[in-house]
């Protein structure tokens, strides 16, 4: 359901690094996406990417916390392009050799994301996807 | 065996615990992946160490195709190679061992 | 041995992508590093993460591939830091879930750089990093 | 057994064998690592794999630290925390079982 822009400055979500915040964030997301202009599939890419991120904050953020912190997810229309920042602050990204992942959750998001930027929180990390879809005409 | 839903990590110990017990009951598992509505990279791997697991012990996994992005996850990370897929079942299969999991 | 930076316009390398060649270019540009104002703690550092994608180039880049192609690395003073640029034409950066490696070379490369973006390259892998060091007087 | 030059990619299987054929040898096995002038992830990460096996085995892996850039690399990948390490090795023990390795 399409809907005019200036009704959407952004989306802006800050959750518990829990799993339950995976989904919420990535049918967020998606709708997001949805309403502007993204295509069902391209909508899909984007979901799982912003799944894989979250995954990765509740997953190795909060490692050495007794309570986990919060993530934040951003999106916003940009000329062109989709922008959408995944964000905690927690320990930093930071090689684990007991991840209990497989290691696919990087890889993944710089396949579906058409620039990927891996940047420092301060604490924290923060992930910054760019997602190409043509302007709603 | 039958997956709906969504499976992320708020599903995959889960999901662990279901493929575990599916092999258990079978030497043939069938995991229907037609109802799922997403399925995340370690959901999607633990169906591969469930496949290795299972024909190490001498059984086989055969697996349903999802729709077009559940099956996209799979092709990205090079898991449509590595499992044994199928796009339909055999009528005979599907029915005793349904399960479903999250939503 | 610090050389003046006018005969030193940047490091070119092209080398086939085996595993012998994860040695030259660290050594390549740990040598650069150091000419170039890094303290020898630093040039180790950046030492370390040339390796790690010189290794991912190797291991991952020619997968399909029968013969390995080339890597390529490039080494620049700018102002204030080094850029270093680590390139291979191979399949691109995108997930494998036998990788034999134990999945710490792209966390480790980003907490050793100041910047590390992971671009496509056509085709390939564009890793471009960035450490700070101060400009020598 | 001494580690000494750098353990890259290009040393991985070569170390890796070594490790083997250490745990074969004693169910005390000594890493000297102050010989070592590089190492990476992977090899690292070998290191950790030969310490599990040899715990599982009932045997003890004991690592010698190696110089500051060779240790920040483990503590970098935590792995610090999960080896046992000692700066200097008992006399007794360095004698015998030395190896060299790449260079
Ligand atoms: N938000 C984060 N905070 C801390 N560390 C992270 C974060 N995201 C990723 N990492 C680190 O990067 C590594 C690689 O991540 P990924 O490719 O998603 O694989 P996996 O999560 O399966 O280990 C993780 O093992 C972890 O050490
Ligand atoms: N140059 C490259 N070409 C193709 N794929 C790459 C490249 N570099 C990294 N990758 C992919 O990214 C994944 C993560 O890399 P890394 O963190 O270095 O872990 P590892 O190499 O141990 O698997 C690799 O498993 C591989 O799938």
């Amino acid at each position: 359901m399409p809907v005019s822009h200036e009704t959407h400055p952004g989306l802006h979500r800050v959750m518990r690094a829990t799993p339950d915040a995976v989904a919420v964030a990535r049918h967020a997301v998606a709708a997001f996406a949805c309403d502007h202009g993204a295509s069902a599939r391209r909508a899909s890419d984007i979901a799982l990417a912003v799944s894989e991120a979250c995954t990765n904050a509740v997953v190795h953020a909060y490692l050495d916390h007794d309570e986990p912190g919060t993530v934040e997810v951003d999106a916003s229309r940009r000329e062109g392009s989709l922008a959408v920042r995944v964000a905690d602050h927690g320990r930093g990204l930071r090689p684990r050799p007991d991840s209990p992942g497989p290691g696919l959750g990087l890889p993944l998001i710089h396949v579906l994301s058409d620039e990927c930027v891996l940047a420092d929180g301060d604490p924290g990390t923060v992930v910054d996807l760019r997602f190409a879809i043509p302007q709603p005409v | 065996m039958t997956l709906a839903g969504e499976l992320d990590i708020a599903a995959v110990s889960q999901l662990d615990e279901a493929l575990h017990r599916a092999q258990a009951d079978a030497p043939l598992v069938v995991l229907d992946l037609r109802a799922l509505e997403f399925i995340d990279a370690s959901a999607a791997t633990l169906i591969l160490a469930a496949d290795r697991r299972i024909r190490r012990a001498g059984g086989r996994l055969v697996v349903v195709r999802g729709g077009a992005t559940i099956h996209a996850l799979f092709a990205l990370i090079g898991l449509d190679q590595k499992l044994e897929f199928m796009h339909r079942p055999f009528a005979a299969i599907t029915e005793p061992v349904a399960f479903t999991q999250g939503g």
